[in-house]
């Protein structure tokens, strides 16, 4: 096969006394679907905001295509085609829904540094931000303003602003967290559908277990900033110590954490 | 070197003022997460309040340096129910315009009381005069006013580290997250918070009463000061507010005397270098803003 | 129909503009000129205020230093008065571009306190480099000259100072609005509103905040490279923080949200200081209230509070 | 829709045309002369005793039938101090009020920004305190007039002062502006032709206006070989100073102290006691100096009014407004450029005696006061002037050749 699109080697954050990540290696292969998972606290968003370039990491290296993106400003590493979603909603609250995904169009095509455009007559831009829209099935709401569309939607949105950088690697931080189980279903669908059609290589980070079973291709379960385990979602359904640090956890933590 | 000594207490009774009115901003930014622009016109309606209790209404210096500061505090209470509690929840931004607002709003009132001419204020017989120390002459009031600085000192800080509700303060003030846990809710503490800071500015201005000629500019003057302090010592931080005050003492003091050609820029340059480098001051959280 | 009538309203406020000196008193010639002055170094702050969420203290130094720079040139160079202005606009420029730089990486109130700090230090510089600056009196008694472009305009004349200054203002204007409607502008709205989800966009906030702060700054100092010739004077008052609470105050009266905002927020600043004085000397009381009212009930401004109303009758 | 838009707008056009239209007077509404000065932070007093003065004056000329048979009328405005304000105000003034002359500016940074513009005003400016040489030197013009001493009147009669001194170290302590560092210039000028000996030290102090803490600056006199001290510093930053200085001990040295402005009624009634005996004090006017009828009916009746004695300020102001009456019947109209004609070279019986306004640069030939503290005046609350002299006002000016001004 190719090469990986990521790879991370003995990747580790320390605050002051804690380490939060403890030398976490990692490949990422192109067009996989690969999932966190871990109980809270197991260092999985410290994980992401280094590989976001939101925390510098204490040791350890992050390769992106075989080039060095370590420590670099979070600007950096999206243009290089590392894109994230947050777990709290993370969109302009008081554009509309389609500026919002044209924000990051302009910033994808340079436009951003145009002085004298109008950029409510940039067609090209406005119909690729509607296309991004409807892939992620939210079109209808384009003119809505963000802040007022319910809270899946605004999930929704932001994986399409995601998407809208056309990255090489998509970080989705519990991208379901929060949702109805409506809500929930349509959007695993959706990133199924999205992982299938082979643009995309995902990372996810997820509470529900469902989810995760229905779109990793690999899952790598960390527990207090360590790496338990990686391999197959059959695997980690079989392995004896992931079952007991984890999964029998499951529950409790799921309701914890949609509860903020 | 009689001139460094004098230079030196000069800086220390300066500097104690400035902390004594800077702790109060300091604590109402930490906790409340409001920067109060109208610190320094309470600071000033303290100093014309004890103007009208010793010079008007006859009372000793003493009693006004107890019933000065409480008006003041009573003042804040209603500024807080009327005006601030709607934005508590915003923008530090909008803390900032409105605090503004009800600065211009004091400096006139004490301009329409009290006339835009001087004022003077006689401290007690008992602390007018000088007397000889370190080979210089010092007023005696400058002594009073490091000694009420430094007794003011060792109660604040018995009030933030033996006392429930000043360790609740103190907490609060280094931890937003913890603020809102803790106080915000409650607007009694929110409330008192405001009046204590208020407290300490017209105790600070009744200090410097008489120290300087009193005139409705006086707090604008020292609004600016109390911000270099609070930012040199860290905002939010308790020891900053005195670090930062000796700092800017010590910079008036001495760049007066012997730099006086740049004694203006001397404290922004100061301030703007603590922000480039330590942007949470000298004394406030390691971490960047 | 909504954009006919709004520019309509424009097209009869313009040309209302332009007959100010025949159709109003003589006085409200030097009143509409402080009004354009004033309205242009607060649209300027609102570009980084209102447009990126950049609360600065310090916007009075790139006012104040185009104020002193065509006080210089007109002084010792003599140079006509438009040259007199690109040498204003340029020195602002290069003073945000360094106060920037430093500035732009710090938010909210560290920002607030730096840029008053830096704007205090060329405030302190101006008023105690006396063989420059003239010190704390400031520089007076310069005259202008010509205009520039071979355009013969007597510009002592206060009637033709202020067409003058209507037309670079509106110049001025057109500029900055084609900025804040360009995508540029579009992503200093989206760091006003996230910066996070800009730079994870792809973006170099700091990089766009520095060049929005000293696109601000060149258009304050264009506003003060106006101001010198108006004031006959250009003294260190104009670089004080209390100048640089003003623009702060107009953008808030007129509305942040709106391009004209800051401008109606002029207007409004100037007339109502104008006309309450006239009765009591409270003024500041009168603009304290005002203020406290307009941050907390309506902090839309006052245009924005219009729109709001307008919006509600049409229903 | 669209027609009730246009209604409203014709509406706010016509609101518009008709903003006032002042500037229009008819022979018998009243004469309205513009009052220009500080009436608002540490300096306000001045402007609070040139109001008195003035108000004074306005009712003694209304009760004698006004001036070419109009009332006066009068109206104030706040430079604060600034230049800009100012001019502003005077624009104020001039084509929003409608007034006929202007009076006043406190501070001679703020004087040096105006002056220029009065030929523009067209009207009559009668300065009543502010010292700058310059608005009666290189920047004077034909509507510019000064009523009150200047700083080379002054510091010439200070160098006479000073000379007989044994002081031979000279330094200042002045405020950072025009007035300070003009005040100095003159002074050590004027000293060094007297008694070339004197040693001028380059070690001054210039604190800004406004400053409140004036003691780093006592300090490094206090501990420099400084023998004299001219001290500028006016207004309250001149009562901080005098409250500081005193507990510093300042006084009690072997000094020879000097101020300029320190016999300003103003600041001796804020000081009281606290103004020490035996030092050099100067006003532009010292209310017991005069021995004729118009000071004794001007004091007493100043007395009478505020309860306190009349300062310079309040005796130019005063004086300035009988000026305008004399200049506005000899011009026989209230037009500006008739009135500042007639003020050129008009001679006046003021407070401080005949006033002479010289036809060279508009300067008013009037004498400096200088005296040394005394013991507390019994009734008025203030010091007392011992040794006091009055300096001949034309032998203390300068020139009309050295001024610079070209009329």
């Amino acid at each position: 096969m190719s090469n990986p699109v990521l790879t991370i080697t003995n990747l580790t954050k320390r605050f002051g006394g804690v380490t939060a990540v403890s030398d976490i290696s990692l490949d990422v292969m192109p067009k996989e679907t690969i999932a966190i998972i871990g109980p809270n606290g197991a260092g999985k968003t410290t994980f992401y905001n280094m590989v976001s370039g939101r925390m510098q990491p204490t040791e350890g290296k992050i390769m992106l295509e075989g080039r060095d993106i370590t420590g670099l400003p979070p600007h950096k590493i999206s243009r290089l085609g590392v894109s994230r979603s947050f777990q709290i909603n993370n969109i302009f609250p008081e554009m509309t829904v389609q500026e919002n995904v044209e924000v990051v169009l302009s910033a994808y095509h340079g436009h951003s540094r145009k002085l004298f455009n109008i950029a409510s007559r940039n067609t090209s831009i406005q119909q690729e931000a509607v296309e991004f829209l409807k892939r992620l099935g939210i079109d209808s709401l384009k003119a809505q303003r963000a802040e007022v569309i319910s809270y899946g939607d605004k999930r929704l949105l932001e994986i399409a602003m995601v998407l809208a950088t056309q990255p090489k690697l998509v970080l989705l931080d519990e991208p379901t967290a929060g949702m109805t189980p409506d809500e929930t279903r349509r959007t695993t669908r959706l990133i199924k559908k999205l992982a299938d059609s082979g643009d995309y290589t995902f990372m996810i980070t997820e509470h529900d277990m469902d989810v995760v079973f229905n779109l990793a291709d690999r899952i790598l379960v960390m527990h207090r900033g360590e790496k338990l385990f990686a391999g197959t979602p059959e695997e980690v359904k079989n392995h004896p110590e992931v079952r007991v640090a984890y999964l029998g956890e499951e529950d409790d933590e799921a309701v914890e954490e949609a509860n903020p | 070197m009689s001139g460094i000594g004098a230079a030196l207490l000069n800086s220390l009774d300066i500097g104690l003022l400035l902390f004594i009115i800077a702790v109060g901003l300091n604590i109402v930014f930490g906790v409340l997460n409001i920067i109060n622009f109208a610190h320094g016109a309470l600071y000033m309606l303290g100093a014309y309040l004890a103007f009208t209790l010793i010079n008007i209404a006859g009372m000793p210096f003493w009693a006004a340096l107890i019933l000065a500061p409480i008006g003041v505090a009573i003042l804040a209470v209603i500024i807080d129910r009327v005006l601030l509690r709607f934005i508590y929840s915003r923008d530090v931004a909008d803390s900032l315009l409105l605090t503004f607002a009800i600065l211009l709003i004091i400096n006139e009132s004490v301009r329409m009381i009290w006339g835009s001419g001087i004022h003077v204020v006689q401290p007690p017989d008992l602390l007018s005069g000088s007397v000889q120390l370190l080979g210089s002459s010092v007023a005696t009031y400058s002594l009073f006013v490091i000694v009420i600085g430094l007794l003011l000192l060792a109660g604040l800080w018995y009030l933030f580290n033996r006392t429930r509700v000043g360790r609740i303060m103190r907490a609060a003030a280094l931890d937003r997250d913890m603020a809102e846990a803790l106080c915000i809710n409650t607007r009694l503490v929110v409330t008192g918070v405001f009046a204590f800071g208020a407290w300490l500015a017209a105790v600070g201005g009744v200090m410097a009463a008489p120290m300087r000629a009193l005139d409705p500019g006086m707090g604008d003057k020292i609004i600016i000061e109390s911000f270099i302090v609070v930012v040199i010592g860290g905002l939010g931080s308790f020891p900053g507010a005195l670090l930062g005050a000796i700092i800017l003492g010590l910079i008036h003091g001495f760049g007066g005397r012997y730099l006086p050609e740049v004694n203006l820029l001397l404290p922004f340059v100061g301030m703007a270098l603590v922000l480039l480098f330590k942007p949470n001051g000298m004394m406030g959280k390691g971490a960047n803003a | 129909m909504k954009t006919k009538v709004l520019m309509a309203i424009l097209a009869v406020v313009i040309a209302g503009l332009i007959a100010v000196p025949w159709i109003a008193s003589y006085f409200y010639v030097f009143i509409f000129t402080e009004i354009l002055i004033l309205g242009l170094f607060a649209a300027s702050f609102n570009l980084i205020f209102g447009y990126t969420g950049m609360l600065s203290f310090g916007h009075a130094a790139f006012f104040g230093i185009g104020a002193y720079a065509t006080a210089l040139v007109l002084i010792h160079l003599e140079w006509p008065f438009l040259v007199c202005l690109l040498v204003s606009m340029g020195a602002s420029a290069l003073l945000a571009l360094m106060i920037g730089f430093l500035s732009v990486r710090l938010n909210e109130v560290y920002f607030a306190m730096l840029t008053l700090a830096f704007g205090m230090m060329v405030f302190a510089i101006a008023y105690q480099w006396r063989s420059v600056t003239n010190g704390s009196d400031g520089l007076a008694g310069f005259t202008l000259g010509s205009f520039g472009l071979g355009l013969d305009l007597t510009l002592a004349n206060p009637s033709v100072y202020y067409h003058v200054v209507l037309g670079i203002v509106a110049i001025a204007a057109i500029v900055l609005y084609l900025i804040c409607r360009s995508s540029f502008g579009m992503i200093l709205k989206a760091i006003r509103q996230n910066p996070e989800r800009v730079s994870f966009a792809g973006l170099n906030v700091r990089t766009y905040r520095l060049v929005a702060f000293v696109i601000a700054g060149t258009f304050a100092g264009l506003a003060g490279g106006l101001i010198a010739p108006f004031l006959r004077v250009a003294s260190p008052e104009l670089l004080h923080w209390s100048m640089s609470a003003e623009p702060i105050l107009m953008a808030i009266l007129g509305g942040t949200g709106f391009f004209l905002g800051p401008f109606i927020g002029s207007a409004a600043f100037v007339l109502l200081e104008t006309w309450i004085t006239t009765y009591t000397e409270s003024w500041m009381l009168v603009l304290g209230i005002i203020l406290a009212m307009m941050v907390i009930f309506f902090r839309k401004g006052l245009l924005g509070t219009a729109i709001d109303w307008w919006m509600e009758v049409k229903k | 829709m669209k027609s009730i838009s246009i209604k409203k707008l014709m509406v706010a056009m016509t609101a518009t045309a008709t903003l006032g239209t002042a500037g229009i007077s008819y022979a018998d509404d009243p004469i309205r002369i513009g009052g220009l000065y500080i009436l608002s932070g540490s300096a306000a007093t001045y402007g609070e005793f040139a109001q008195k003065g003035i108000d004074l004056a306005v009712d003694e000329i209304n009760g004698s039938g006004g001036i070419l048979g109009r009332q006066v009328e009068m109206v104030y405005e706040d430079t604060q101090g600034k230049a800009s304000v100012a001019i502003q105000a005077a624009r104020k003034l001039v084509y929003s009020e409608g007034v006929d002359a202007l009076v006043g500016l406190d501070s001679s940074g703020v004087a040096q920004g105006m002056v220029p513009t009065m030929p523009e005003l067209q009207k009559p400016l009668i300065i009543t305190h502010a010292a700058t040489p310059d608005v009666t030197g290189k920047l004077c013009n034909s509507f510019t007039y000064r009523i009150s001493v200047n700083v080379a009147q002054n510091m010439k009669a200070a160098a006479l002062v000073a000379a007989e001194t044994d002081a031979t170290n000279w330094t200042t302590i002045g405020p950072d502006y025009a007035f300070g560092h003009q005040s100095w210039e003159f002074f050590g000028n004027y000293l060094k032709e007297i008694n070339p000996d004197v040693n001028l030290m380059s070690e001054t102090n210039f604190p800004r206006f406004g400053a409140e803490d004036f003691t780093p600056f006592i300090d490094r006199v206090m501990d420099s070989d400084a023998e004299g001290v001219l001290i500028s510093v006016w207004g309250g930053d001149l009562v901080n100073f005098v409250r500081q200085a005193n507990t510093r001990g300042f006084f009690e040295k072997d000094l020879e102290v000097m101020f300029t402005v320190g016999a300003a009624t103003e600041v001796l009634t804020a000081l009281g006691e606290e103004m020490p005996e035996g030092v050099h004090l100067s006003t532009r006017y010292w209310y017991e100096a005069y021995d004729n009828d118009i000071n004794d009916r001007f004091v007493k009746a100043y007395l009478d009014a505020y309860g306190n004695p009349p300062s310079y300020n309040a005796e130019g102001a005063y004086a300035a407004m009988y000026a305008y009456k004399q200049a506005m019947e000899a011009a026989g109209s209230t037009e500006g450029p008739a009135v500042a004609k007639a003020l050129s070279g008009m001679s006046m019986e003021a407070p401080n005696g005949t006033v002479t306004f010289r036809k060279g640069d508009n300067q008013a030939m009037v004498s400096p006061n200088w005296g040394v503290s005394g013991p507390m005046h019994p009734e008025h609350g203030i010091r007392t002037l011992n040794n006091l002299q009055i300096f001949d006002g034309e032998k203390v000016a300068r020139t009309v050749e050295e001024t610079g001004c070209k009329l």
